[in-house]
C-alpha cells in the first residue's frame, strides 16, 4: 500500500523552514536527501547512552556501540539482499570513497596495461576520476560508453566496446537525466565477456528497490545522505570471494590481523577495509534511516517519484511553450525523479536564484558530470529533484517559479 | 532580506542580453582566461595595450547574467583608459565588491558615494554583495583583467 | 580560571547511565570521548534546518550548510593557531584517513628508495601501516626510534637514526603510556637534518593546547571523536605550500576544476583532498566541540588532567602493593591521562570485564600499538585514561573494582 | 543481568591458575596455532594422533582466563578419545557456546541437559554465552583443535 507523503512530511523537520516568507520546496534530494526524525533521534540516542569506540571493548557501552555498527551492516545486507549477507558490506566514508576503494585495490591489483575500464558518458565524477587515476599510475584504459540522442546507452554500443573490457563500471541511474540504465542487461553483457560489472547506487539505491541477487551485479557504491541517512558514510559492497581477494586501501587500526616493527598482515572480513574509528553514529543513524525506508516500502518510494515526475513532465512541456527544455528522458520512459532544466535565455545559476526567492531548492551546475554536460553541449542545467516527502504543490510552485524566471529575463 | 531586484538591476538585464564589447581580438592583442570551477563560469579576455593605455577590449565566454553582465559592464568603463585609471577602477569595484560582514563599521563604508557615483553604470552591481554566493561571478572578469595587465607587465 | 568538571558532567547525557546497577565511571576517553549537549544539539540543529549538500548551491539552505562546513574549517585553524589559516584544514573521515593522506600524496611523490620515514616504536598502527604500505609501493625504509625503559624518547637516540631521513612522523602523546614527546625539539632536530615533521595528534590535541605556530611542525593529523567530537570526521593540517605541492589523493567530485573525456585537473586548496559529500554534519557537532573546549580553556582541560592523574598514580603506587604496575612514566614527569595497567596474575581483558561489573570502563588490548606491546613483553594492557568530565571520584571506583578484580583472582 | 560468578567459576579460575596438559609435543605430533585477532590471545596446540586416537594434547600461548582455561578444561576432555568422540566434544561445546538470541526457542535448547552432563567440567564454561565479547575468547582452543584434526585428516 502506498505511503502519505504527507506523513514523511511531517517527519522531516527541515520542511518546516520558510525561507524568503515562502515555505521551503525542497527538489534537491538528488544532492541530499531531507532527514527524518527517527533518523536524527538515532543517533541523539546512540550519543547519549551508548557512544563508545567500537571492537575490542569489554565494556557494556562499548558493546552496544559494536552491536549498533554491526546492526547497520546487516540491515544494510538484508535492505539490499546481498547474497552473502553482512560480511559484504564494508562502509566508507560516502560513495566516492567506496570507487577509489574498488580502484586502489580491486584495480590496482588486477588491472594493468592492456586492460580497459568502461564506463559511461553519463558518470558522476566519482565513477570517472578514480579511473584516471588509476590510469596514471597502473596504465589501465578508461573508455567511454557513449549516451545518445535519447538521454540513453544503447546496449549495441556497449557491446561494440568490450574489446579488452575487465571492467564496466556505469551508473544505475543518472543523477542528471534521471535515465535508469538495464544494470541486469549489463551485468550479463559484462559477464559475457569476461568482465566484471560496477554500479553507481548513489542515486538509483536511494529511489528503486536494489536486489543484489537479481542485479548480479560484481560491486556497488552508494552514499547513505542521499537516502534520508546522515552525511559522513557510504556503503562499498562487492561479493565475498572478491572481497576476500582484494588487499587493504587505507592503513591504520582496526584493518590489521598483526603489526610488528617489521610489516603487518591484513584482518579478514569488512573490517579489512575499515582503518580507523569508524563513522559509528552514522551507521547508527543509517540503519534509522533503512527502517524508515522499509517502512515506507521501497517500490511504494519509486512509485510515487515515479507519479511526481510523470506529471512534473507533463506540466513542463505544456506550461512554457518549449522554452523549458528537459535534458533527459520523456515520459513513457522509465527514469527517475530527477529533471534537468534549460531554460532558454536563462543561465542555470540566475534560475536557481529566482527560484530561491519562493522558497524553491534546486541545483544549478555541472552536477559532477562534466564529460554529460559536453556531450549535450551545455555548461550546466538547474536540476529539481524529488523524494519520499515530495508533493506535487512542490511542482506547482516550481512551475510559478520558473514562469517568473522565464519573465524577468524575456 | 536581500531582494531578487537588487541583484538583477534592470542595467544588469540589459547587459546581458546584449553585451557590449564582445568578440576577439587579434595579436597582439593580449589573451586571458578566467575560470570559475564552482560554477563553470568561462570567461577569455583580449586586451589591447598601447602606451599605457587600454586601447581595445574584447570578451567571449559564458555564464550567468551577473558574470556576464559584470564583464560588459566593466569592458565599457575600462575602454580607452590609461591603466592606471584601469587599476583604480578595479580597485574601487573590487571594494565594492566586498560583503557587508568585512566593512570595518557603518561610518566607514567600504565604497564611499562619492566612489559610488564614479563608479557609473558599475554601481547596478552593487546588490550582489547581498547575495555572496554570487560575488565570485560578478569578480570573474575584474580578476581575469588584473591578471591580464599584470602578464603585460611582466 | 579552572572550570568545574562536574557542570561539564552535567552536559555529558552519557554519565547518567546506570551499568550493571552502578552510575557509569567511563574511563575510555584515549578510546573516544563522550559528547556534550551542545554537540550533539548542534548537529541536531544542522539536519533539523540547514542541511544541504555544500558548494555550488545558490538557493539559501545550501548556503547555510557551506557556510557551516566552510565556518568549522576557521574553527579549526583558529583552535590550532595554523599559520595559514583555514586553507590549511583538510577534513578526513578520521585521524587514520589523514595519515593515509600523507603517505600516499606527499609520501608517494616525494619520497622513494632510499627514503627514511622515521617512526618511533611508540607508534599507532595508524602511523605505522601507511608507511608499511608506501615501503611496498615506493621502497621506502621505515625506521623506528626505539624507546627506553623509561617509556620516552631519548632525543639522542632520533639524533643518531636521521641518516636517510625525509620524515619524521612521531605522536605527540602516545595513546599506551600518556608519554608526551617533545614536539617542538624533534621539530627543529628534524628541519636541522633538512627532514619534514608529522604530528600524531590524536591524542595531544584533545587534551593539551597545540598551537602550530610555537611547534613550528609540518604535518599534523587527528580525530574529532576523541575531542568532544562527533565519530566521523578527522583533520589533515600541512603548511600550505606543502598542500599547494601535493597531488589529490582520492578522485571524484569536489576535488577537480575540470573533468573531460581525457582527463581531470585538480582543484586548489583544501578541497582538492576532500573528494565527495563531506561531513558536513559532523563539522557542526566539531565546530560545536572546540567552542565547548575553547570554553573549558584547553590549558584548564591539561591542567585538570594533570591533577587527576597524578592523583590516581598515586593512589596505584599505594595500593596494591606492586601487583598493579603501570606501563607508562611516573608521576614527576610530564605526562598526559593515560594509564596502563599490567595487573600481576589478571589478563587485561578480565580486568576490564570484572571493572564492567563495577560500571568501569577501561579497554583491554594492544590499544593499535602492538610494537610498543612487544618492546614491552606484554600482549595486552588495561587503560583507563581521563577526560574535561572525569573526577577523582572516578579513580576510587576504578581502585575499588581493580581491589575486587585482584581478590578475585588471587 | 549476566553475573561474574556466571563467567568466573571456581573451577575456571583454577585452570587457569593451573593449567593442565600445557607445554609443547615433539614431531610427529602436529602443531596448529590459534589466533584471536581482536583481543591478540594466542595458542598453539600439540596433538598426537594415532590409529584414530588423540594420543595425546598439550597447549602452549597466553591470553585471558577464559581463553587459557577453556584451553586446559578442553585438553582434559579430548585427551586420549578416539577422534570421532572428539569430534562429538567439540560439536557439543560450540553449541554451547551460541549465544541465547540464537537459540529457536524454549522447547529446543541448544544443549540439552544430558548433553550438558556429558560435558562434565567444560560445562562452567556453559555461563559465557551470557557474556557475548567473550565467547571468541572460549571458542579459540577449540576452533584450533578442529583445525588440528582438518589438517591431520588431510
Ligand atoms: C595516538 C593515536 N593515533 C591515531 C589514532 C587513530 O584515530 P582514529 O581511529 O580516529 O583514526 C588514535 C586513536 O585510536 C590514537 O590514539
Ligand atoms: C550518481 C552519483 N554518483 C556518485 C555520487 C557521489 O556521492 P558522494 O558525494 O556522496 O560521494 C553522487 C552524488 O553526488 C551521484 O549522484
Amino acid at each position: 500500500m502506498r505511503f502519505d507523503p504527507k506523513l514523511v512530511r511531517g517527519d522531516v523537520p527541515l520542511l518546516n523552514r520558510v525561507i524568503n516568507g515562502r515555505p521551503i520546496t525542497y527538489l534537491d534530494s538528488g544532492a541530499s536527501s531531507l532527514t527524518p526524525r527517527p533518523v536524527i533521534e538515532a543517533m541523539d540516542r546512540y550519543y547519549q547512552h551508548h557512544h563508545a569506540n567500537v571492537h575490542r571493548g569489554v565494556y557494556q557501552t562499548a558493546n552496544e556501540a559494536t552491536a549498533i555498527y554491526e546492526g547497520a551492516r546487516e540491515a544494510t545486507a538484508r535492505f539490499l539482499n546481498a547474497p552473502g549477507g553482512s560480511p559484504e558490506i564494508v562502509f566508507t566514508k560516502n560513495a566516492t570513497e567506496s570507487f577509489n576503494l574498488l580502484a586502489r585495490s580491486w584495480g590496482a591489483t588486477f588491472l594493468g596495461p592492456g586492460d580497459v575500464v568502461l564506463v559511461s558518458e553519463m558518470e558522476h565524477h566519482a565513477n570517472i576520476v578514480p579511473w584516471f587515476q588509476l590510469r596514471e599510475t597502473h596504465g589501465v584504459e578508461v573508455r567511454f560508453i557513449p549516451v545518445g540522442d535519447d538521454f540513453r546507452l544503447d546496449l549495441s554500443r556497449v557491446e561494440e566496446a568490450m574489446a579488452g573490457v575487465k571492467l564496466v563500471s556505469v551508473t544505475a541511474m543518472s543523477n542528471v537525466l534521471g535515465t535508469i540504465n538495464p544494470v541486469r542487461a549489463l551485468a550479463d553483457l559484462a559477464h559475457a565477456h569476461g568482465a566484471l560489472i560496477a554500479i553507481d547506487g548513489a542515486q538509483s539505491v536511494a529511489h528503486l528497490r536494489t536486489d543484489l541477487v537479481d542485479l548480479d551485479v560484481d560491486f556497488l557504491a552508494f552514499s547513505a545522505h542521499k537516502m534520508l541517512g546522515p552525511t559522513g558514510l557510504g556503503v562499498f559492497w562487492a561479493r565475498e570471494e572478491l572481497l576476500r581477494a582484494m588487499p587493504p586501501f587505507l592503513g591504520g587500526g582496526g584493518m590489521i590481523k598483526d603489526v610488528s616493527t617489521d610489516g603487518f598482515t591484513p584482518a579478514t572480513g569488512p573490517s579489512k577495509f575499515e582503518a580507523g574509528t569508524p563513522p559509528i553514529a552514522q551507521a547508527a543513524g543509517f540503519a534509522a534511516a533503512l527502517r524508515y525506508l522499509d517502512g515506507l516500502g521501497m517500490d511504494n518510494v519509486a512509485a510515487h517519484e515515479h507519479d511526481l515526475t510523470v506529471d512534473a513532465l507533463t506540466r513542463l512541456a505544456t506550461t512554457f511553450d518549449g522554452r523549458v527544455r528537459v535534458i533527459g528522458p520523456d515520459n513513457g520512459v522509465e527514469r527517475g525523479g530527477v529533471i534537468s532544466l534549460d531554460v532558454e535565455g536563462v543561465h542555470p545559476h540566475d534560475v536557481a536564484q529566482v527560484l530561491d526567492q519562493f522558497g524553491v531548492c534546486v541545483r544549478p551546475g555541472h552536477h559532477c558530470a562534466k564529460p554529460l554536460m559536453k556531450r549535450f553541449g551545455l555548461a550546466a542545467t538547474a536540476r529539481a529533484s524529488f523524494g519520499p516527502y515530495s508533493l506535487t504543490s512542490d511542482t506547482d510552485v516550481l512551475l510559478e517559479a520558473l514562469t517568473h524566471a522565464v519573465e524577468m529575463f524575456a | 532580506m536581500a531582494n531578487l531586484d537588487d541583484l538583477y538591476r534592470e542595467i544588469i538585464l540589459d547587459h546581458y542580453r546584449s553585451p557590449r564589447n564582445r568578440g576577439e581580438l587579434a595579436p597582439p592583442a593580449h589573451r586571458t582566461e578566467g575560470f570559475n570551477p564552482l560554477c563553470g563560469d568561462e570567461i577569455v579576455l583580449y586586451a589591447l595595450v598601447e602606451n599605457g593605455v587600454l586601447l581595445d577590449i574584447k570578451l567571449t565566454g559564458h555564464g550567468c547574467s551577473i558574470s556576464q553582465s559584470s564583464s560588459s559592464l566593466m569592458s565599457a568603463a575600462v575602454k580607452g583608459k590609461s591603466l592606471d585609471d584601469v587599476r583604480e577602477t578595479i580597485a574601487t569595484f573590487k571594494a565594492l565588491m566586498t560583503t557587508p560582514e568585512h566593512t570595518p563599521g557603518d561610518d566607514e563604508q567600504a565604497v564611499s558615494d562619492a566612489n559610488l557615483r564614479r563608479l557609473g553604470e558599475l554601481a547596478a552591481l552593487a546588490g550582489v554583495v547581498k547575495f555572496p554566493v554570487r560575488i565570485k561571478c560578478a569578480t570573474l572578469a575584474w580578476n581575469t583583467l588584473a591578471q591580464a595587465l599584470d602578464e603585460i607587465d611582466a
